[in-house]
């Protein structure tokens, strides 16, 4: 008899339970924990960026004159890696790729909506720093996304700088 | 009379025997005024996933049942307010006899009107956009649309007549707690606030139901302006004009005032209040509605007058076509059921003729939803550029929404027939002294 | 029962209210004097010699925020983004005059209504538990000195 | 696009394109793109080059616009000296015969039960080639194809020479037959000349319809629009309503089958320039003006007009061509506008031989006819069809085809022809392989691959190779024809030889003898049917293109589906009303069509779509062999039921509305604009810094062939409604061509997009800031902001806003037809024309590396880009020296609606210097 009063708390304390687990999970869905994706290569901007201080348009070569960086292709870590660092695994499969005329398919870390036109080479022109919207890539490992690209980034620097906030600039 | 107390008390049981246990009659519309209503939201479910292009609505009439569903509902929602509030200004008696569920009436029917809004929206989950609220963008709605205009009004409506008849409910609430048991006496009391009816809680009562009126009349005159502004402050030929405001508010009235007829005729049946609501009552609602028609009937000749006085070659060609055009028959409906049946009222056997009332009272309900059903489709379907001229027909979906909507209108007012009193019995009492 | 706590009730207004005045004419402080009328009966705010409410300041206040706080409003968040439609200068008085007043109408009504519930001490927890059921009966009571 | 901007293209591995995935995300595309090895180029960078179009024969240049290794765009190519920049709705509409779901993919073979089965590319060439050998023993092999020129024309010889095929005269239903035969008649010359419109100050066209489909639509645009600017005089006589007709300055009706009569009386009334030899005089009867007025139904009036005219032009040029020259009347029409050309002196300089167009390979229906009666009696070994969409117009030819041992076809889709096929092998569009056009002598324009074939596809040119077993590829082959010219496949995109001058002297004996034997007294007995030309499916091949059927046909103002336009009167007198399926005598008893009754048509002529003539077995002329496309006593039958036509103007009647830009149209309630007089307002109208981006459009120049409508769906990512939805008028096109009936002209063709308003009534009501006005002086539309009120819409007067009532349909591949830089919209939310907001964007962005503002010409939009007759102008209004000020501050400059006080961006132009217009 007692164990029966029991159960309507039991089916109550289930439910709550339940959408806590719910929310919980859904989270953790949302964010990316703070960890990057892993990528094909591991590579490592804290080797190319920081300690061989390599400037970020060696490999990102289209970033001044595009509104797209350019992820290097394979040739262009060929220059190096042909010589270099032979003897890891990761390098020998870039250098398999290569040879094989396979490009390497890079997981994309930062993205902004279908909507928006964002052009890299303005904000280069406009000495906008790298990190001000990738942060710091030479500590991320592996790069991951550290500030969210919601309009109100955009439009706050957009405003801090005098740079235009007609819609039309970014929303095509 | 008998002494006032027993007659308190015969109004007492006769109030509350109206929210006894339901009859099966009851239970039935209940059933299947809900049905309609959850069909109705099915249909809307089926509308948001498949795109708006499963409603009539077409290019170049953008607008079609849904608003004029909205206007229609906010229309009903006038007679409320402008019972309790104005006729309250004006020391009409006979208004305590409907108050209550006209009270109840508006806030269901602004509840419904809310909902097309969203309903017609393309994308209705960013429905929230039109809100002004705090966000990372500082980016904010435009004061400038009528839509805005709208958005205000009509939730200010809502919360004013929500904390309006929720102050004309506490006393009565007190009473119903004093002849109710167990645990329904125990909700009705925390709703009644610890009313008692003390000289010190009448005072500020008294004054607050003054302060509430007088705040309620300029609110009510706004927002059917408002709503009218919504095609006033267009460019659209037959929308664009100044008498919008007034003629929409009478017609608000006019609807509003048909649509208590057609509630309180049967309900005063059903429920067996016919001691406490008369024929004089009904009458004075007939003075009302005849009044309210010649406004009404006044507005759609004045409209023709200024087409053809302007000699604007586009006003002209609208109202032509609004009268000869494809939708004739709609419009003679309309002049039939809203300005030439009402005339009916001059007289008085029918005036006092309560089945007459009744079947007046259903023909303006539609002769007004027709009427905003005119105004918003002839005026779109043949609009300046030739090239872009079409005609509009509603789909099913539309239909079926529309239903869905009197399905939600009535089960909230079935369910309020049971849970409150349906006469504000303080105000009889104080009436009938 | 003690003669000083009595209470009175009356099926007739009239008669209640004479009793009323008799009391209060008999000297009795109107401050231990109560009643409880099932319907409002102005006369007994004069015999009784109440102040009249000072609701209404509630809602002068509420009305008054309501209309500048919707005019500020209306003109911070143009000022804030300025964007232009149709041609329409930023700060477009007549529309937002609208906004202005559905704010007054709304601020001053809820004003009221809280300053109603302020001064009538409600919702009161204890008149919710045990009630006074006034039973359409018109009554007096009179309390106690030791109530005060 | 400048010269300088061009850059290599550079070719994409398919696996790039393979399953891209959501294609309205641009960065994701972008991205997979940029996997690609060995590719450093910019991925937001245009990779354009030079080819050329063959949707049609006229052969005009393009450039390609590719991106992320997909072509996204044609352009009409500013230096081919063909079209000079402007291309037609065909053309810009071809990239969806390139996208199209229903394109073969993989070679297909006739299975037991009669159903296509795949087969190996492999597999089929071997049949063949056994198929050819085992043929040796006595059966013939066939080889038909639509018009061939250049490098494949070489190869298709070649082919038939060493593997014993009969190369049969190649199959158009515009073969011209009339008018090479008369020039054969006349100067010994088998030839299509060349019109030098531009060069004459009279221009007589005789039902030659210059702005659909005879020989080069795109270049007679320009050509007469280059005309009216030194007041080119236009007459133009045809039977029944072309869009043509609509643009001539004097657009005459006249009976069907009576052109020759009206000719003659010129020819005798006129003086001539160069005196006809006496023989050839008296061949021709003496018509007098009344029985010329009695045979033609042209007044006296118009046909002394008509005399003074030509008498009074320094340089007339007559043109008899398309239907008139299509009926038992044909020949002597011909011949007899080739005498007056020769009278006129007009040969050798107007009409010009040098530069005759190639159709050296092209028979006539008739010829064909003959070679099938032969080929009948023999039995077929292999019969190849290529490129062919119908073998209707040829009696008898389908069965030849299907009683071949192997019947081969190679197409890209499963055109009627297929049905007689055991093989189909799918040839890849001319954007995926090589090739040349020699459209006229002197001019050969290359056709280069802008990508790697979308599917299993094959050159037709390798496929012939290969069954010849002979080195090298088809890229090779073609390169060496070029090299062998002195030229380089690779840089040139296209090759102009020097022509010489063709002496010629009129024949007076055949002349004199032909114009006698086939001098037809008697006209068609009416109501005549008459398959007008279609400007949008030019012979029907263009029908399988989605866009080309979404877009009205500026004539009849129907979008899907046939109709038999009939006039006013004829519908009363037939009893018959709009929507009405009926069935016509004339053709085939199990063919009913729907009627549109259109008040512009003429009396006692009902006229069909060219592409129906596909479908249906003309009769055929025997004296030209060409299809018969008038004919006469037809009656409608019975009526079997009703439709709703796709109709999506809502009215063709613009009267007093202030839309024309003509006095006709300002009644009072419409205020005209007066320069300087502008209507007292309110509030200041908004200033504009840098640029007030503004559109000027010449409707003189206008000819309604809608090209703008199609280059802006293709540009701007706009989906098809399809036919449902249109016939609840729920179009999406963001630039329209309203037709209107009440003008000056038969029909009044009215370009109406947004009209970019300086104080625009869409804004204001926009509760979330979605649509407002943008400092360039642009109505922006914030897509992902709409929350879909349509409020905007209601409030627009100009109606330029489309609902995106549903998703738009994108099925695959077309989905990689996507221009990334404007967004795909989702459900619900408005759209409508930017002026190409994204083109300048681009703009400015160059425009701002090198630190200076936008220069006029710089760029244009879609539209104006690919006007044919360069009737679009924009630019930035604040630039006093821009083309779009001087334009809007001419004379008889109009905007619609104005007297709304919207203060549109879109300025009408309409001086009508055609003369005296009127439909007479």
């Amino acid at each position: 008899m007692k164990v029966l009063r029991l159960i309507p708390y039991a089916v109550l304390f289930g439910y709550v339970g339940a959408a806590a687990v719910g929310l919980v999970v859904l989270l953790a869905l949302r964010s990316d924990g703070g960890v990057g994706p892993d990528q094909p290569i591991a590579f490592s901007h804290q080797i190319h960026a920081a300690d061989l201080a390599l400037d970020c348009t060696h490999c990102h070569q289209t970033v001044e004159v595009s509104r797209f960086p350019g992820i290097p292709s394979t040739d262009v870590c060929m220059v190096c890696h042909e010589f270099t660092a032979t003897d890891r695994p990761d390098i020998q499969r870039l250098t398999r790729l290569h040879n094989e005329g396979r490009p390497v398919e890079w997981i994309k870390v930062h993205s902004v909506p279908w909507h928006v036109y964002f052009t890299h080479k303005r904000h280069i022109k406009a000495e906008i720093e790298c990190t001000a919207c990738h942060s710091d890539v030479t500590v991320q490992l592996p790069v991951r996304q550290v500030r969210s690209f919601d309009m109100g980034m955009c439009v706050n620097c957009h405003r801090a700088n005098g740079a235009p906030t007609d819609c039309w600039t970014c929303h095509k | 009379m008998s002494s006032p107390r027993a007659y308190f008390e015969k109004l007492e049981i006769d109030v509350l025997a109206a929210m006894g246990k339901p009859s099966i009659g009851y239970l039935i519309a209940l059933a299947v005024s809900a049905t309609c209503f959850v069909v109705g939201m099915g249909l809307w479910g089926y509308q948001m996933l498949f795109g708006m292009g499963v409603a009539g609505i077409r290019h170049p009439v953008g607008w079609g049942v849904y608003i004029t569903d909205f206007v229609f509902w906010v229309g009903i929602a006038h007679s409320g307010t402008l019972i309790s509030a104005v006729l309250f200004l004006f020391r009409a008696k006979f208004r305590s006899r409907f108050n209550r569920s006209a009270e109840a009436m508006t806030i269901f029917a602004v509840m419904t009107a809310g909902l097309f809004p969203l309903i017609h929206l393309g994308r209705s989950w960013f429905a929230y956009w039109l809100f002004p609220y705090p966000n990372q963008r500082e980016l904010w709605v435009n004061f400038r649309s009528p839509l805005v205009w709208d958005v205000f009004a009509v939730s200010t409506y809502l919360t004013v007549s929500a904390v309006f008849f929720f102050v004309g409910l506490v006393p009565d609430l007190a009473v119903v707690r004093g002849r109710a048991e167990g645990i329904r006496k125990k909700i009705y009391a925390a709703f009644s606030l610890g009313w008692i009816g003390s000289a010190k809680q009448w005072i500020h009562y008294n004054q607050l139901y003054i302060f509430l009126a007088a705040l309620a009349t300029p609110l009510v005159i706004s927002v059917h302006s408002v709503v009218s502004w919504d095609f006033a402050m267009s460019i659209v030929p037959g929308w664009h004009t100044t008498i919008f405001a007034p003629y929409f508010v009478a017609g608000a009235i006019f609807s509003g005032t048909a649509m208590v007829l057609t509630l309180m005729i049967p309900m005063r049946k059903i429920l067996k209040l016919e001691d406490h609501i008369n024929i004089g009552h009904f009458e004075s609602l007939a003075k009302i509605l005849l009044f309210t028609s010649l406004i009404v009937g006044y507005a759609y000749a004045v409209e023709f007058a200024l087409a053809f006085y302007s000699g604007h070659t586009f006003e002209i060609a609208h109202f032509t076509y609004r009268l000869l055009g494809d939708y004739w028959a709609l419009y003679a409906l309309m002049v039939f059921s809203n300005v030439l049946l009402p005339l009916a009222l001059f007289v008085k056997k029918l005036r006092r003729n309560i089945p007459f009332l009744f079947v007046l009272s259903i023909f303006v309900n539609i002769g007004m939803w027709l009427e905003r059903f005119v105004i918003i489709v002839t005026s779109l379907s043949k609009e300046y550029d030739p090239y872009s001229w079409g005609t509009y027909v509603p789909s099913m979906v539309e239909v079926g929404i529309t239903i869905g909507s009197f399905g939600l209108f009535f089960t909230l007012f079935l369910i309020f027939t049971k849970v409150l009193p349906v006469l504000a019995i303080t105000e009889v009492k104080e009436t009938a002294l | 029962m003690s003669d000083t706590n009595r209470r009175w009730e009356f099926e007739d207004e009239h008669e209640f209210l004479e009793k009323l005045k008799e009391l209060v004419d008999q000297g009795t402080p109107t401050e231990r004097l109560d009643v409880i009328t099932p319907i409002p009966v102005p006369a007994t705010e004069e015999i009784l010699k109440m102040k009249r409410s000072p609701l209404r300041f509630f809602t002068l206040a509420g009305a008054l925020t309501g209309l500048s706080l919707g005019f500020a409003f209306t003109i911070f968040t143009v000022m804030d983004w300025p964007i232009i439609t149709g041609g329409k200068p930023l700060v477009s008085l007549p529309p937002f005059l609208i906004i202005a007043f559905a704010l007054t109408i709304l601020l001053g009504s809820l004003a009221s209504f809280a300053g109603f519930l302020i001064l009538g001490k409600m919702p009161s927890i204890s008149k919710i538990q045990n009630p006074i059921e006034h039973e359409n009966m018109f009554i007096i009571m009179l309390e106690d000195e030791a109530a005060q | 696009m400048k010269r300088r901007d061009f850059v290599k293209f550079l070719g994409v591995t398919p696996g790039a394109l393979a399953g891209s995935g959501s294609l309205a995300d641009a960065q994701e595309r972008l991205f997979e793109n940029l996997l690609r090895p060995k590719q450093q180029d910019p991925a937001d960078m245009w990779v354009v080059h030079q080819t050329t179009c063959t949707e049609c024969p006229a052969g005009c240049g393009v450039l390609v616009k590719g991106r992320e290794g997909r072509p996204v765009k044609l352009e009409g190519d500013p230096d081919h000296p063909i079209n000079r920049g402007g291309l037609c709705m065909r053309g810009q509409a071809s990239l969806g015969r390139l996208y199209h779901q229903e394109r073969l993919r993989e070679p297909l073979a006739r299975g037991a039960d009669g159903s296509w089965e795949p087969i190996s590319w492999n597999a089929a060439l071997d049949r063949i080639s056994n198929a050819l050998v085992e043929s040796r023993g006595g059966s013939r092999n066939v080889y038909l194809s639509s018009r061939t020129t250049g490098s494949l024309a070489q190869l298709l010889d070649e082919f038939a020479a060493s593997l014993n095929v009969e190369r049969l005269p190649d199959l158009e239903l515009f073969s011209y037959g009339a008018l090479r035969e008369a020039y054969d008649v006349l100067f010994g010359r088998r030839e299509v000349p060349a019109y030098h419109v531009e060069e004459a100050d009279l221009l007589v066209t005789v039902g030659a319809d210059l702005f659909e489909s005879f020989i080069s639509p795109v270049r007679f645009a320009r050509h007469v629009s280059e005309g009216l600017e030194h007041h080119l005089d236009w007459y133009h006589l045809e039977p029944q309503l072309t869009m043509t007709g609509t643009n001539a300055g004097h657009r005459i009706h006249l009976h069907a089958g009576s052109e020759q009569w009206l000719l003659a009386y010129l020819l005798k009334s006129a003086q001539p320039r160069s005196p006809l030899p006496a023989r050839v005089l008296d061949a021709v009867p003496d018509v007098t003006i009344e029985q010329a007025f009695a045979r033609t139904g042209v007044t006296p009036e118009q046909l002394q007009g008509l005399v003074a005219a030509w008498d009074a032009a320094e340089h007339p040029l007559v043109i008899a061509g398309g239907v008139s020259t299509a009926h038992a009347g044909g020949l002597p029409t011909a011949l007899l506008a080739g005498l007056l050309q020769e009278s006129s002196g007009a040969i050798g300089n107007l009409v010009d031989f040098g530069e005759a167009e190639n159709y050296d390979s092209v028979g006539t229906p008739g010829e064909l006819v003959d070679r099938v009666v032969d080929l009948a009696s023999a039995n077929v070994g292999v019969c190849f069809l290529s490129r062919l969409h119908t073998l209707a117009p040829v009696a008898g030819l389908q069965e030849v085809a299907g009683s071949a041992v192997l019947t081969v076809g190679l197409t890209d889709f499963l055109y009627p022809p297929t049905e007689a096929c055991d093989l189909l092998l799918p040839i890849s569009h001319s954007l995926e392989s090589w090739g040349d056009v020699e459209t006229y002598r002197g001019l050969t324009s290359v056709v280069r691959p802008a990508f790697t074939p979308l599917f299993d596809t094959v050159a037709e040119g390798d496929i012939l190779l290969h069954l010849m077993a002979a080195p090298g590829n088809w890229e090779d082959y073609v390169a060496r024809q070029w090299q062998a010219a002195g030229a380089d496949v690779e840089e040139q995109p296209f090759l102009e030889r020097p022509t010489r001058p063709v002496s010629t002297r009129l024949r007076a004996a055949p002349t004199a003898d032909r114009l006698a034997s086939s001098w037809t007294p008697d006209t068609l007995e009416e109501p005549v049917l008459a398959f007008s030309p279609s400007v949008r499916f030019f012979d029907g091949r263009s029908q399988v293109i989605s866009l080309l059927n979404e877009i009205p046909d500026p004539l009849t103002a129907v979008s899907y589906g046939w109709a038999l336009s009939i006039s006013e009167d004829d519908a009363m007198m037939q009893s018959v009303e709009e929507g009405h399926v009926v069935q016509v005598s004339a053709l085939g008893s199990e063919d009913f069509f729907p009627v549109r009754v259109h008040p512009a048509f003429d009396f006692a002529v009902l006229s069909l779509g060219m592409e129906h003539a596909a479908t249906a077995a003309l009769p055929i002329d025997a004296n030209t062999g060409e299809l018969i496309r008038c004919i006469g006593g037809v009656e409608l039958g019975r009526v079997r039921d009703s439709a709703v036509l796709t109709v999506l103007s809502g009215s063709m009647d613009a009267s007093g509305r202030g839309v024309l830009p003509n006095d006709v149209h300002h009644p009072p309630g419409v205020e005209a604009h007066e320069p300087g007089h502008e209507p007292r307002r309110l509030y200041p109208t908004p200033e504009h810094e840098t640029y007030r981006w503004a559109m000027a459009i010449d409707l003189d120049k206008c000819t309604g062939c809608s090209a703008c409508v199609a280059a802006c769906y293709v540009e701007n990512n706009i989906s098809i409604a399809g036919p449902d939805e249109h016939r609840k008028g729920r179009e999406m096109s963001w630039i329209r061509i309203q037709p209107y009936l009440d003008g000056d002209r038969p029909i009044e063709f009215m370009p109406v997009m947004c009209q970019q308003c300086g104080n625009a009534p869409c804004e204001t009501v926009c509760p979330v800031y979605a649509t407002y006005h943008n400092p360039d002086g642009l109505n922006a539309q914030v897509y992902n902001r709409c929350v879909g009120t349509r409020y905007c819409a209601n409030n627009c007067p100009y109606k330029a806003r489309r609902f995106n009532w549903f998703a738009g349909q994108r099925p695959e591949p077309m989905d990689l037809l996507v221009n990334p830089d404007v967004s795909v919209r989702p459900k619900g939310v408005m759209e409508k024309c930017t002026f190409c907001v994204q083109r300048i964007r681009e703009a400015k962005d160059h425009a701002k590396d090198e630190d200076r503002i936008v220069l006029d010409g710089e760029f244009t939009t879609a539209c104006a880009q690919s006007c044919p007759s360069g009737a679009i102008v924009f630019g930035n209004l604040l630039d006093e020296n821009s083309e779009v000020y001087r334009w809007a501050h001419s004379e008889n400059v109009h905007r619609i609606l104005e007297g709304l006080g919207t203060e549109p961006a879109v300025y009408y132009l309409r001086q009508d210097n055609r003369g005296d217009t009127g439909h007479e």
